[in-house]
């Protein structure tokens, strides 16, 4: 084993041949080409809530490379499993090769958080489909971070007011999941709802037995109920309230959003009202598209992966060639997108006003565009 | 903390954990029960659970049955639902022993062994759902939670005071105690049952007394496995979900009720699954349901300080203090 | 450093190294490990010098053919340094655990929370935007943005660590087995919940932004990027580890540990107080798990309570396991494996956890003694099998 | 090894004195089986007290009543005038005394050298801490230098780790006292390896190692030969001669009449007698009690 080791050592600072080529430099000479990367839990039990964003960012791709035959832009994934643990090398991976030019993520706010620091080193831009944390644009602001949605105030705040306006309720019962999508989303619209919150409890993720959230719902009789988490929980959590003969209206944040809603919470899901700050996609070319490529219907943020790769597109497409270009293009971008008019503030944040969010409610296992929430 | 709540409903949540203490109990046994004859944790057993849970949809899904469907159909569902539910957890139950642990037994392996390979086994099944299965098939195999429409609709079948009693629960009630009575039966009073237990107090001279180790073992994962499946179908009927990853949870859950109740111990498991679906909804009702499984583990750790083989002490057979 | 090298007994009470001629089923390999050990130091030296140079060198490795093992060679590769800096990490980790089930044979199924303790410990003192920091610059009128210095976040982490292994432990071991596997885990999983529900100290799920990095040489050298640089840093502490760990294999400790796991009832009657070292394996292994949650925090620059689930608790034990249970160059192994290989495979993407399930249940059914079995171990197996065939025979 | 490295702990040796251990009305239920009832003996300081009776008498029990494996319903045992019946097995062995068990339970995945380590690891005092960081310096004695010339240099400037010292002691003593039961040959097999005859001895030098003023020997001879068996009266002799205290379980009445100098008999968790072997061995209440025994019987 020595004279292996000395050897291989001997080797590897002798000898001169073959390098790989892992790093790599963008184009100086203006042809376009160039990579976009996408992060985001690919694999593992979060990622159906990830999924549809990228084949959204792939879909927007595809139609634009067919129109741009002469560029060179591909798209690269990177399964982070929504673990910021498993996103740094990511992260450090595309901030450190030239070639890449933007970032479209992180899908979730933990890896985000925990990767903005490194692509602000490296200059690369961000827009995020889906991190929707208030404090990433709020109180820890970065210059290349920027996202298509609203955010967890935002919504909050529309959650509210559609639950005290339009349902009218005067007795909400709002409850959480403990975790960090659901308990600041949920504590915005307590806040916001104010007198009106009757009780509240926190449950957790991965939790199926909801009955003594059932017992306390019972026992404080609110007219509206919010839960603020995702799918895997709120089905079991509306079927047993259900069960229970609770039948005020239930009203949950986008971690709701998607077809997968319909299938996992089945007859119980009836009537549910999921508010997403995304619109719906009038013109159905997108909905069709997005079908035939992929053969399901949109999930959650697919139409939002579709925008933040065009705004990448529409500044290769004007020129940007290097990353400040991008920068630059992306906090200059205003343009009417597949979701709202997208341009950023100096956070990285759409407008409050350019913000929509919609109510859907679900009618026979489908969602089904209800109203505009506004915000105003 | 809201120690009225809990007091003011204490009927309701005592059946509350009732029920979802017999969830855990019923899971329980198929880790008592092979600790009890191999001193392993059957790590894998979580799964066990899960592919009864698909196995009821698939059933749901081949008869057509939903919440629409007629009370003659109800029941021949809800029955054909659980006998395939109980034979293919306990086939995957069985697969599990020959293929990952009849091996390491021949190498005479450390338990350590066992306990990785049990995870390497609950990793794979896992992946089956929530990955092999959907490249192959499609929907509704996947990482989304599927919904699993139980026929049986529930309504209150009769209220005591502020206690309304539904009829799941009372099924889920029923149904656990009775396959535990049956299950204890079975091993204290047949002839295999015997062999069961002469394998869990003296391996060596059960042998010698002419059990068949090997059948006892493949019979323990059988039956452990058919009351996981028995398990899922009676979640499903409670929840109308599953997950490819449904059965961790549980797993965890219903390993530390057999713990608590004196692993080894086919009644330990029934009263340390009861015990820990009561504390978990107490401690919901006075905290919230965030706080449940912390409670949960410090009760644990309590019954463990003064009775160090949980409550009723470890014994399949009954020689073992 | 030299009597640490020096596995072999003084040559004046050391008869003659005949029992080696039983080993008979030992493996190739494991000749190369005895000739090595029997090397003398002028041999080992350099050979240990090379392998350390070397692992120095990795992040730049870049020569074909060895360059292939580099993790961002695809496009949809990650960054090799990071990569390294996480094997690194849970190296440490595995030879922590190494002293808790390898050595003094007691099964930790929450071993993440020590883990978790050591990053939060960083996080909690050592950024200015925690709830902890903010509460005492508060109550000494501390200036805004004051935090404790990250190297004096060492030593509290370090001591809280120990201190919660010392509380876990001296309760609960006295539990047998699987009795203490359990309680462990409960403990993983309470501190996990702790740290996510204490939101008035931890922050709660949002979890704490702006852990600080270590004293830097030059400026910028521990930023974000800079993952060489961190990987160095995480090598060194582990070589330092590795170096004081062996310092208590080879003594009174490490025997004690051994005798403890072997026979706990005889151990005391020898003289052994196996409570003190089991004790002491508990807060040695707490110290160490600290240790790796305080550089993969600091690398971090965020903490979150959904970093420390259960499933690495496994993943901890599986890598102890796989690499050979009590040999911590297996344990090592083990790390690497499990780090390494979903990184370098990612183009496998949804198939690697199923890949890591079968692969993990093959190794365990085909060589249940782990890849690098310590030669105990090995010996352990061989004798084992023996026994089962003869009493299969028998019968 | 030279033999003036040798100590004897007590200078008396050979010479038969005061009750070294007091077994004072010691009583021991499990539940409603009374496993020992008012035993009552006493083991002088320098003699070969046999403890025997037939099979179920108590024997085993009374020795771990003695080490602190269990703790008596009721009595005491004291030793050297401390009490320590109820103490914990290891304080209890701090105070001297040692033994082996009946199915021989080593450390079976460590070397033989290893095992009679940990005894010896009983009078050490390195811990974590010393172990860790070898601050600890002691001067050495000259006797206690490394044998390297270079070493020795240092250790006389600088002194030496208490880890390092305490390290070459436990080895030069664990090898010592394989050479005393005659096994050092294979002094570096796993204790699981060694043939029947050298894992008895093991035990007993492991048990030596830990420097007791009370050995006990739990069935030493079980399993033996003839020649076997007149090696061990030998090794037994000459542990009596270092100065040891000898507590002889045993079957075998030849080998126990060979080497005691008094027998305590048991018989149903009670003693039935006590003496001199010739005079025991007449004793009516005894031979009624191995009668019943009869391959115990034929063997006397």
């Amino acid at each position: 084993m020595g004279l292996g080791a000395l050897a291989l050592a001997l080797t590897v600072t002798a000898s001169a041949c073959g390098t790989t080529d892992t790093g790599g430099s963008a184009s100086e000479d203006g042809a376009c080409e160039g990579k976009i990367g996408v992060m985001g839990a690919l694999s593992g039990a979060n990622s159906s809530i990830v999924l549809p964003s990228v084949d959204g960012a792939k879909l927007a791709l595809k139609q634009w490379s067919e129109e741009n035959t002469d560029c060179d832009i591909e798209l690269v994934e990177f399964d982070t499993e929504g673990d910021p643990a498993k996103a740094t090398p990511v992260a450090t991976k595309m901030a450190t090769d030239d070639t890449f030019l933007g970032v479209i993520g992180g899908a979730f706010s933990g890896e985000t958080r925990a990767t903005k620091s490194i692509y602000g080193d490296a200059g690369l831009t961000m827009i995020s489909q889906s991190a929707t944390a208030t404090d990433l644009t709020q109180e820890d602001q970065s210059p290349v971070f920027h996202r298509v949605v609203g955010y967890d105030d935002v919504q909050g705040a529309a959650i509210a007011k559609y639950l005290s306006d339009v349902v009218g309720a005067k007795k909400v019962f709002v409850i959480d999941n403990s975790d960090a999508y659901g308990e600041p989303l949920a504590a915005k619209v307590s806040e916001e709802l104010g007198d009106l919150v009757t009780a509240s409890d926190k449950t957790q993720v991965a939790q199926t037995d909801f009955s003594p959230t059932v017992s306390k719902v019972n026992s404080s009789k609110p007219d509206a109920i919010f839960y603020g988490g995702y799918i895997a929980e709120a089905a079991p959590l509306l079927k047993q309230l259900r069960d229970a003969g609770i039948d005020v209206p239930f009203v949950g944040g986008d971690g709701l959003y998607g077809a997968d809603f319909g299938k996992a919470a089945g007859a119980a899901g009836e009537g549910a009202i999921i508010t997403c700050p995304c619109v719906p996609i009038e013109d159905g070319t997108f909905a069709e598209d997005f079908e035939a490529e992929t053969g399901a219907a949109p999930g959650a943020y697919a139409a939002e992966g579709f925008d933040a790769m065009t705004i990448f597109l529409d500044a290769i497409a004007d020129g940007a060639r290097t990353r400040e270009d991008i920068e630059a293009f992306v906090d200059d971008y205003d343009e009417q997108g597949l979701t709202k008019q997208l341009a950023f503030d100096e956070n990285g944040d759409i407008a409050v006003e350019n913000v929509v969010i919609w109510a859907y409610k679900v009618v026979d296992g489908q969602l089904v565009p209800d109203q505009e929430i506004s915000l105003s | 903390m809201d120690f009225n709540a809990l007091i003011d409903g204490l009927g309701g949540h005592t059946l509350d954990g009732l029920t979802r203490g017999s969830i855990y109990a019923l899971v329980a046994l198929g880790y008592t029960m092979v600790y009890g004859v191999l001193r392993l944790i059957n790590f894998a057993h979580s799964e066990v659970f899960m592919v009864g849970t698909w196995t009821v949809l698939g059933v749901y899904t081949v008869l057509g049955a939903d919440s629409e469907s007629a009370m003659p159909m109800v029941i021949f569902a809800t029955l054909t639902a659980l006998v395939a539910a109980a034979l293919a957890s306990a086939s995957v139950a069985l697969a599990v022993e020959r293929i990952a642990y009849r091996p390491l037994r021949k190498k005479n392996a450390p338990p350590l062994i066992f306990l990785i390979t049990a995870i390497g086994c609950s990793l794979v099944l896992v992946e089956i759902f929530g990955h092999v299965l959907k490249v192959f098939f499609g929907a509704p195999f996947g990482r989304a939670p599927v919904n699993v429409p139980s026929p049986i609709q529930t309504h209150t079948l009769l209220t005591i005071g502020d206690v309304r009693i539904t009829n799941v629960q009372v099924f889920i009630i029923l149904g656990a105690v009775l396959m535990m009575v049956a299950l204890d039966l079975f091993v204290n009073r047949s002839r295999l049952g015997r062999g069961v237990r002469a394998v869990a107090q003296d391996p060596d001279t059960a042998a010698l007394m002419g059990v068949n180790q090997d059948r006892v073992i493949m019979l323990v994962f059988i039956l452990g496995g058919a009351m996981a499946g028995v398990a899922g179908l009676l979640f499903t009927i409670n929840f109308d979900i599953t997950k490819f990853d449904i059965g961790f949870i549980i797993g965890i859950k219903a390993f530390t009720a057999a713990v608590l109740g004196g692993i080894g111990n086919l009644r330990g498991a029934l009263v340390g699954g009861l015990l820990l679906g009561i504390v978990e909804v107490y401690a919901s009702a006075v905290f919230s349901s965030n706080w449940a499984d912390v409670t949960a583990f410090i009760v644990l750790v309590l019954v463990l300080m003064f009775r160090p083989t949980g409550l009723l002490g470890e014994s399949l057979g009954k020689a073992r203090a | 450093m030299s009597d640490l090298n020096e596995p072999t007994p003084d040559s004046t009470t050391d008869p003659s190294p005949q029992g080696r001629a039983t080993g008979a089923f030992g493996l190739p390999r494991l000749n190369i490990a005895d000739r090595y050990s029997k090397a003398p130091l002028w041999v080992r030296m350099p050979i240990v010098l090379i392998g350390i140079s070397f692992a120095f060198y990795l992040p730049f490795l870049n020569i074909l053919p060895f360059a292939y093992i580099r993790t961002d060679l695809t496009s949809g590769g990650s960054d090799w340094g990071g990569v390294l800096f996480l094997i690194v990490i849970y190296m440490i980790v595995a030879i922590g655990l190494n002293v808790v089930i390898g050595l003094a044979g007691l099964l930790d199924l929450g071993y993440i929370g020590f883990y978790a303790i050591g990053a939060y410990s960083v996080a909690l003192f050592g950024s200015p935007s925690s709830p902890v920091t903010e509460m005492i610059a508060d109550k000494f009128g501390l200036s805004e943005g004051w935090a404790v210095p990250f190297v004096a976040c060492v030593p509290i982490a370090i001591a809280l660590a120990l201190a919660s292994g010392v509380l876990l432990g001296a309760p609960t071991l006295r539990l047998r087995g699987d009795y203490l596997a359990i309680v462990t885990m409960g403990f993983g999983e309470i501190i996990r919940i702790l740290s996510r529900n204490v939101t008035s100290v931890t922050n709660g799920s949002a979890g704490i932004i702006g852990v600080p990095s270590p004293p830097e040489p030059s400026e910028n050298f521990f930023s974000a990027i800079e993952t060489a640089h961190w990987y160095w840093l995480a090598l060194s502490v582990l070589i330092l580890l590795i170096f004081l760990t062996r310092r208590l294999e080879d003594s009174r400790v490490g025997r004690a540990w051994l005798a403890i796991r072997e026979d706990e009832d005889a151990a005391a009657v020898m003289g052994v107080n196996a409570f003190k070292f089991k004790l002491w394996a508990f807060a040695i292994g707490a110290a160490l798990g600290a240790t790796a949650g305080l550089l993969f925090a600091s690398k971090q620059a965020y903490v979150e309570p959904t970093g420390f689930a259960l499933n690495l608790s496994f993943l901890f034990v599986a890598m102890v396991v796989i690499g050979g249970s009590g040999n911590m160059v297996g344990a090592m192994l083990g790390a690497f494996l499990i780090t390494y290989l979903p990184e370098r495979f990612r183009e496998f993407q949804d198939w690697r956890p199923f890949a890591f399930g079968v692969a993990m249940v093959a190794v365990m059914v085909l060589r249940p003694q782990g890849l690098i079995p310590s030669r105990r171990r090995a010996r352990e197996f061989a004798d084992r099998k023996n026994e089962a065939e003869e009493a299969a025979a028998d019968a | 090894m030279p033999e003036q490295t040798m100590e004897s702990p007590t200078p008396e040796a050979g010479t038969v004195g005061d009750a070294l251990l007091v077994v004072d009305d010691v009583t021991l239920r499990f539940g409603g089986v009374v496993a020992l009832n008012e035993v009552a003996f006493e083991i002088r300081r320098g003699e070969i007290l046999g403890l025997i009776g037939p099979n179920g008498a108590g024997k085993t029990t009374c020795f771990n009543v003695m080490t602190g494996v269990y703790t008596p319903t009721s009595g005491e045992i004291r030793f050297d005038g401390t009490r320590i019946s109820g103490g914990k097995p290891h304080r209890i062995n701090a105070l001297g005394i040692a033994r082996t068990f009946q199915n021989i339970r080593l450390f079976p995945e460590m070397t033989a050298m290893e095992n009679v380590m940990v005894g010896a690891d009983a009078r050490h005092k390195t811990s974590v801490p010393g172990a860790l960081f070898r601050l600890a310096r002691v001067r050495p004695k000259p006797h206690e230098l490394p044998d390297n010339q270079i070493k020795a240099g240092f250790a006389k400037v600088f002194g030496i780790s208490r880890h390092a010292l305490e390290e070459r002691a436990g080895r030069r003593k664990s090898m010592e006292m394989l050479r005393f039961v005659g096994i050092a040959d294979r002094a570096h097999e796993l204790a699981r390896n060694l043939p029947y005859g050298y894992q008895r001895r093991l035990e007993i030098a492991r048990a030596l190692a830990t420097e007791p003023k009370l050995l006990c020997l739990d069935e030493p001879a079980a399993g033996f030969n003839p020649a076997e068996k007149a090696d061990l009266m030998n090794l037994i002799r000459k542990i009596r001669d270092r100065g040891l205290t000898v507590l002889l379980i045993e079957h075998d009445m030849k080998l126990v009449m060979g080497v005691t100098d008094r027998l305590v008999v048991l018989e149903f968790g009670q003693k039935i007698a006590e003496g001199v072997p010739a005079e025991v061995a007449r004793n009516p209440k005894v031979i009624a009690a191995y009668l019943g025994e009869p391959d115990d019987a034929a063997q006397a």
